[in-house]
């Protein structure tokens, strides 16, 4: 690996486990093969990194483990197309290229002393989970959580185990889970949208910060739903996604808004606020 | 990959002037192409064939007779992946350019009434029999995409192919643009880019060997409007348009569109 | 007629195209080549076109003649517009076909005929054992690979070359870089002779026929007026139809050509039977060496004439590439719009013939006579002949005689695609 | 950037010189010690563009645009970013030894399409492949006239202070040269004889030039306003009588001094080994720079695409305060169906209906 400060070389990182979570997405742990790095390299959550497959191309994911474990990540995975089909097929031991962290992160620091609502659609749960193991984590930092994840069925619901088994902590730490699907006919919980749940919250809307993350078409309704009852517009983050050769604001392809408003979401993102989203068409 | 699993290959012609089969056998590492992969089928190069299963297929030429579609047909059942290799097997290529009703005529006016031994159809691009994996565009393709496409698959992967046009390499290239400086009838925004726009770097309009752009993104009737501005006539349009995209659906239409208001 | 056995390829392996045979073995014998290949029909797709336009769609008729379907659409729209290029473009054009000749042989002789004679399925099969063989063919190959490319943009379908000149002409430095790999080629096609040299030719087929060759302008060239047979007798290219008649025959969808009704062979062993005293060089010296496998009555010597001819052209060109100096000169325009026009040429095949009649810049009529479609008929005679002195002499296993019946075909170097491009009489 | 502070500090005590026109070639000669000379020359009936010069004399003074603008020399059109080692999982970067290299005649705009790119790939993260080029690169600006095409006086980029090594503005009998960084004072000092003072005839021949330029713009004002108001008409249907026009070429993003969108794709060697990771210019006319995985297209119609371009150019450029359009009029020059990108924008600005533009190219 390069040791110049080309900002486009890669640290090597060794993939220790991959775990099959639904069908086509899977969980890898990575290590930093670099101990200065491992020791050194930090993130906040939201941020993604760039990840390559050698000969195959770059692409960038979010990095969904809490950032207070030093020198691993976890990166959560969906097959999709070249790069991707090629991740799925890593074995533990196996070695990747890895730079970053990038993005703005969410903003953690100023959610300190709220309550806390994650609302996923899809495999909107990738990134929201690093958020949510951080506030577990930090859990003195903040008021109620409450996690809402949705998706089609059951056996697509991302993380569902994982969440399902930390029911015990969450009801002694004042965090609910909320798992819903939307077209399962045998499945025995809950059913609907997410945004059909944000009434069973266990959060109080006048001091809640509100994390969105799903398909574009999900928001408008997650929007207004989460205004009627009474969340405060100005705390309502989303992540977003668009193609991204570099991650760093040079490849142009992430940049998007209008003529008075231009961002680059690899930078400037990819996690905004509800009003930069709704002046500027197109950014979902 | 290790050596017993390399992959297998067919390279088939089916109607064409065989020239990406011969450009593929005339790659600069021809030799280390063929110890890559196990060649099963190649019956330009090779005596010894017959059509085996194989992870990719490549296959030239258009289909102009019932056996063409016949071997089309068993070379798709045998062939994890099938790729089209050339603007025959991809648009028709430019034997495409007979049509129907007129096909019927042209082909009664040549083998007059002598009744043949085989059946000869209008020639029509492969995927209009069965399905297409991947497209590796050109007349003859380019020789690094040839070599970027076999390596992609060596690797059990596959190509990103391209969805820009010519123009945009023959701006990275800095050649004069013909259309803009002469008015000639330059194809090069209409047509897939991958030759490093070959003909306006030798100073002659491109005239679309590659075929359209894949996509959707092709604008025949855009650029129907420009050359009419440089005082083109709607059947002089068409008819250079049509040597390499007389089998995309829309071309007709979209050029006529432009010439609605006019007649 | 009793049948006592057949034999049926549909898909003859090594040659340019799509081809089948079928020999039939009995009291009597017959021996049809099928061509399945899809006819075309480039006589009418170039129908309203542009000069320029039809003479890139004909390229299309076929890869390896690209270049001589290029240039000989070029000359004969040149001579329908009555244009006259510049002794440059002459010399230019010369090397873009001779290149030409020199891949279209090393392809032809390396890729397809030696595995026959070395008994290997294909070039890849023989590469492992004879590695400078094959080192000698890819240098040939990539040699006049190059030539087409400098001068032609690329080594198939050259769009460089058009009506009245070159889109762009070559630098000082593509000369340099010819003359820079003409020394190992030369010797690698000398090399390729002595090769062709040792085999000898499979008998039962020999037969007096008739050679058509081009009546060139200067030197052994590839351009021309008219055409010359071995008889003795000579025509004006403007009077083809009168000499050379062609047919459709319903196993085949690329025609029949005849000459003065019957049979002929064109093709490198043509050109050096009827030419030979206009070689120079080495080439000139090779074949005195070895005046006898020059036969006019085996087609097999067809293969050792397409090795002295690669000597020949990479000689040529070094000689042109060393002497030319660049100018920078403009393509000749075109005045008249309209006119009858003929072009014969060389093609690497065989003799090639354009007729082509233009009406305000567009195609109005155009006839294209392949050397494929001329020496169909001959291939035919001679395929039949192989398998019935085979058979005659008491070889029975039809793979046996298959083998030989393919190898007769190769000797030939058919372009089935350039044959069904499909002519309009 | 060490450089950039230099100029900081030089930019208050200018240096003016005068080049008389016999100095000229001499001067050029000159400045091929410093580098290679890269100027503009004519390379066919109408189009100008910037090559490798041997002989001085092939130089283009006159030229207004060329086919490329400068940033091919910074962010090539095609370039390797990683030698790359499949097996071990290495990349490595290509030792490519960057020689000093002189870009002459280099308008106004153009030197400011380069500060903008600047402020993108040296902004946070350094991009180190335009870095090594810009500081191995001497600019020598040169002054021009406009066509008709021109509007950089409407961006505010028509004259720069800052961002060359020389510039050399037009006088009658030779040029008044403007030293803009030390690397300029030391090109003046070492090529003292060719040089002279600058007279008071030379000071009002300046000033007249100046009055002259700026008379011949076709356009005066200012697009200030001009964000909001593409704003405000993104529904009108301009955009999609335009557009339906637009090929998707590509060509007036290519030759933007300032549109910098590269694509990036890893090409493996046959054996399976190795491969290269190259990055090439990309353009937003084009479909697949808004497209992600699972066939979502963040700019879906050719409408989007087109209009995507105008609202890009357009927007604010934070670190010089204007926007990342120059006013160099290229995309309108060599847009091959002849769209007019100031026409557009002056029907956006005026509402009016188009001017008949007549698309000519000379
Ligand atoms: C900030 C961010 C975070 C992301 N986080 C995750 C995550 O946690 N898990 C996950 O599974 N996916 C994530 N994605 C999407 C992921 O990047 C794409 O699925 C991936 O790029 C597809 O690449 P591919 O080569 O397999 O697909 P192909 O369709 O073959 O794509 C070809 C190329 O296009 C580009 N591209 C295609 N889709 C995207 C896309 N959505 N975003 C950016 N570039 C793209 C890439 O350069 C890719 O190599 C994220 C995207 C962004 C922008
Ligand atoms: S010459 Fe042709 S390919 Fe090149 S820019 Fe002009 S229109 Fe496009
Ligand atoms: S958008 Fe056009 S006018 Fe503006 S800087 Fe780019 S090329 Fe020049
Ligand atoms: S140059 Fe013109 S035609 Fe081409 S993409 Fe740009 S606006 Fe469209």
């Amino acid at each position: 690996m390069n040791t110049t400060e080309n900002i486009y070389s890669l640290y090597k990182c060794r993939v220790l486990r991959v775990y099959d979570l639904i069908e086509d997405v899977k969980l890898l742990l990575f290590r930093f093969e670099n101990p200065d790095i491992a020791e050194s390299w930090t993130c906040k959550p939201g941020q993604f990194v760039q990840l390559s497959m050698p000969a195959l191309g770059e692409v960038p994911i979010s990095i969904c483990s809490s950032p207070m474990r030093r020198g691993f990540f976890e990166l959560c995975i969906k097959k999709t197309g070249r790069v991707t089909d090629k991740i799925h097929e890593l074995k533990p031991g196996d070695f990747v290229g890895v730079r970053g962290p990038y993005g703005n992160g969410f903003p953690v620091d100023e959610f300190e002393g709220s309550d806390l609502l994650l609302i996923a659609a899809g495999i909107g749960m990738a990134p929201l989970r690093s958020v949510f193991m951080y506030a577990v984590d930090n859990r003195w930092k903040f008021g109620n959580i409450t996690v809402i994840n949705s998706a089609k069925f059951g056996n697509t619901l991302l993380f569902r185990k994982e969440l399902e088994a930390m029911r015990d902590v969450a009801e002694a730490e004042n965090i609910r889970i909320i798992q819903t699907v939307t077209r399962d006919p045998d499945w025995p919980g809950r059913v609907g949208r997410a945004q059909e749940h944000i009434k069973h919250a266990n959060t109080d809307p006048e001091k809640t910060y509100v994390c969105v993350c799903g398909p574009p078409q999900v928001y408008e309704d997650v929007f207004n739903t989460l205004i009627k009852n009474n969340y405060d517009p100005r705390k309502i983050y989303v992540t977003l996604e668009r193609r991204m050769k570099c991650g760093v604001g040079k490849c142009g392809h992430c940049i998007a808004g209008t003529s008075t408003f231009l961002k680059y979401i690899c930078i400037d993102g990819p996690v905004f606020g509800y009003y930069d989203i709704i002046s500027t068409p197109g950014l979902i | 990959m290790s050596d017993t699993m390399k992959p297998k290959v067919g390279i088939h012609g089916l109607t064409s002037c065989y020239g990406c089969q011969l450009r593929m056998a005339s790659v600069q590492e021809i030799l280390r192409v063929a110890q890559r992969f196990d060649i099963e089928y190649w019956s330009m190069l090779s005596s010894d064939g017959t059509i085996r299963h194989v992870d990719i297929a490549f296959v030239e030429g258009s289909v102009t007779t019932m056996a063409d579609e016949e071997e089309l047909k068993a070379i798709r059942e045998n062939a994890d992946v099938l790729v089209a290799v050339g603007s025959c097997a991809i648009h028709g290529g430019v034997q495409g350019m007979i049509f129907g009703e007129e096909y019927r005529k042209v082909f009664g006016e040549i083998y007059g009434n002598c009744t043949m031994d085989f059946e000869a159809k209008i020639a029509e691009p492969i995927h209009k029999f069965v399905k297409v994996d991947h497209n590796l565009p050109g007349c003859p393709p380019e020789e690094d995409e040839i070599m970027y496409y076999l390596a992609t698959f060596a690797m059990g992967s596959y190509p990103e192919e391209k969805d820009y046009p010519v123009c945009a390499e023959c701006r990275r290239n800095g050649y004069p643009c013909v259309l803009i400086e002469r008015g000639e009838p330059c194809l090069g925004p209409l047509v897939v880019a991958g030759c490093g726009a070959r003909c306006p770097g030798h100073n002659i309009a491109c005239f679309g060997c590659r075929g359209p752009v894949p996509h959707g993104v092709a604008w025949f009737d855009s650029l129907a409007r420009t050359f009419r501005e440089k005082g083109m006539e709607k059947e002089e349009i068409k008819a250079r348009m049509e040597i390499f995209g007389r089998q995309y659906e829309k071309m007709n239409e979209m050029i006529e569109k432009v010439f609605e208001h006019e007649d | 007629m009793k049948i006592e056995r057949e034999i049926r390829n549909d898909h003859i392996a090594r040659i340019e195209g799509k081809a089948g045979v079928v020999v039939e073995l009995g009291d009597e014998i017959t021996a049809k080549i099928n061509v399945t290949e899809g006819p075309r029909f480039f006589e009418m797709i170039t129908r309203g076109k542009t000069y320029e336009d039809a003479a890139t769609i004909c390229s299309r008729i076929c890869s390896f003649c690209s270049v001589p379907h290029k240039l000989t659409a070029v000359a004969v729209a040149e001579d329908a517009l009555g244009v006259e290029v510049s002794e440059q473009t002459t010399i230019l054009r010369d090397m873009l076909y001779f290149g030409n000749m020199v891949e279209s042989h090393a392809l032809h002789l390396y890729l397809f005929v030696a595995p026959d004679y070395l008994g290997y399925p294909s070039a890849f099969a023989m590469a492992e054992k004879y590695p400078q063989l094959m080192k000698h063919g890819l240098e040939l190959k990539s040699y006049g690979a190059m030539v087409q490319s400098i001068l032609g943009s690329r080594e198939i379908h050259p769009e460089n070359a058009v009506v009245g000149g070159f889109g762009k002409l070559p630098e000082k430095s593509d000369m340099e870089r010819i003359l820079k790999s003409g020394t190992e080629a030369l010797q690698a096609a000398v090399a390729t002779v002595d090769f062709f040299a040792e085999y000898e030719y499979p008998t039962h087929i020999d037969l007096p026929r008739n050679h058509l060759a081009i009546r060139p302008h200067r030197g052994y060239s590839v351009y021309g007026d008219g055409i010359s047979a071995s008889d003795g007798f000579s025509f004006d290219i403007e009077k083809y139809r009168e000499f050379i008649q062609e047919e459709v025959v319903p196993h085949s969808f690329a025609k029949h050509s005849r000459y003065r009704e019957s049979p002929f062979m064109v093709g490198a062993l043509s050109r050096l039977i009827n030419n030979s005293p206009l070689l120079d060089g080495t080439a000139k010296e090779l074949l005195s060496t070895y005046r006898s496998l020059l036969r006019e009555d085996n087609c097999f010597a067809n293969n050792f004439a397409q090795a002295i001819e690669m000597v020949y052209f990479i000689e040529k060109i070094n000689e042109m590439a060393e002497r030319l100096t660049v100018k920078k000169e403009e393509r000749v325009q075109p005045e008249a719009s309209e006119g009858k026009g003929y072009a014969v040429t060389e093609a690497p095949r065989g003799l090639l013939i354009y007729e082509m009649e233009l009406e305000n810049g567009r195609v109005a009529s155009l006839n294209v006579i392949t050397p494929t479609a001329m020496f169909l008929p001959m291939m035919e005679v001679d395929v039949r002949n192989m398998a019935k002195g085979m058979w005659e002499s008491g070889y029975k296993d039809p793979d046996l005689i298959g083998n030989k019946v393919e190898m007769t075909i190769r000797a030939y170097d058919p372009c089935i695609s350039c044959s069904v491009h499909v002519v309009r009489l | 950037m060490q450089k950039l502070i230099y100029i900081f500090w030089y930019i208050r005590k200018m240096r003016y010189v005068k080049i008389a026109n016999e100095q000229i070639h001499d001067f050029l000669n000159q400045l091929k010690q410093y580098g290679k000379l890269y100027a503009p020359v004519k390379v066919s009936d109408k189009f100008y563009d910037r090559k490798e010069i041997d002989d001085v004399c092939d130089i283009a003074f006159d030229y207004v645009r060329t086919l490329l603008p400068a940033k091919k020399y910074f962010i090539h059109p095609k370039e390797k970013m990683f030698d790359i080692d499949i097996e071990n999982g290495t990349y490595d970067e290509p030792e490519e030894k960057i020689e000093p290299f002189v870009l002459f005649g280099v308008h106004a705009c153009e030197i400011v399409g380069l500060r903008i790119l600047d402020g993108v790939y040296l902004r946070d993260y350094v991009d180190t492949y335009y870095k090594r080029r810009r500081e191995a690169g001497i600019i020598i600006g040169l002054s021009c006239l406009p066509d008709d095409h021109c509007f950089c006086n409407l961006r505010r980029s028509d004259f720069v202070d800052i961002g060359f090594d020389l510039f050399l503005h037009e006088l009658p009998d030779g040029y008044l040269v403007r030293v803009g960084s030390p690397t300029g004072h030391k090109i003046v000092d070492e090529c003292a004889e060719l040089f002279s003072n600058v007279t008071q005839e030379d000071i009002a021949a300046f000033r007249e030039f100046e009055e002259k330029r700026q008379q011949m713009f076709s356009h005066h004002g200012s697009f200030d306003n001009m964000r909001y108001l593409l704003e405000l008409t993104a529904r009108d249907e301009l955009w999609d009588e335009e557009s339906e026009k637009c090929l998707g070429c590509g060509n007036c993003t290519n030759t933007c001094p300032t549109c910098r969108c590269y694509d990036v794709q890893d090409i493996p060697d046959i054996d399976g080994k190795t491969a290269e990771r190259i990055r090439f210019w990309d353009s937003c006319q084009f479909r697949s720079h808004g497209l992600v995985a699972g066939g979502h297209n963040f700019r879906e119609t050719k409408k989007d695409r087109f209009f995507n371009r105008y609202v890009c150019k357009n927007s604010y450029f934070y670190g010089l305060g204007t926007s990342y359009c120059v006013g160099c009029g290229n995309c309108t020059y060599f847009c091959p169906a002849g769209i007019d990108y100031l026409g557009n924008l002056l029907r956006v600005r005026s509402a009016s209906e188009p001017e008949e533009v007549v698309h000519e190219h000379n």
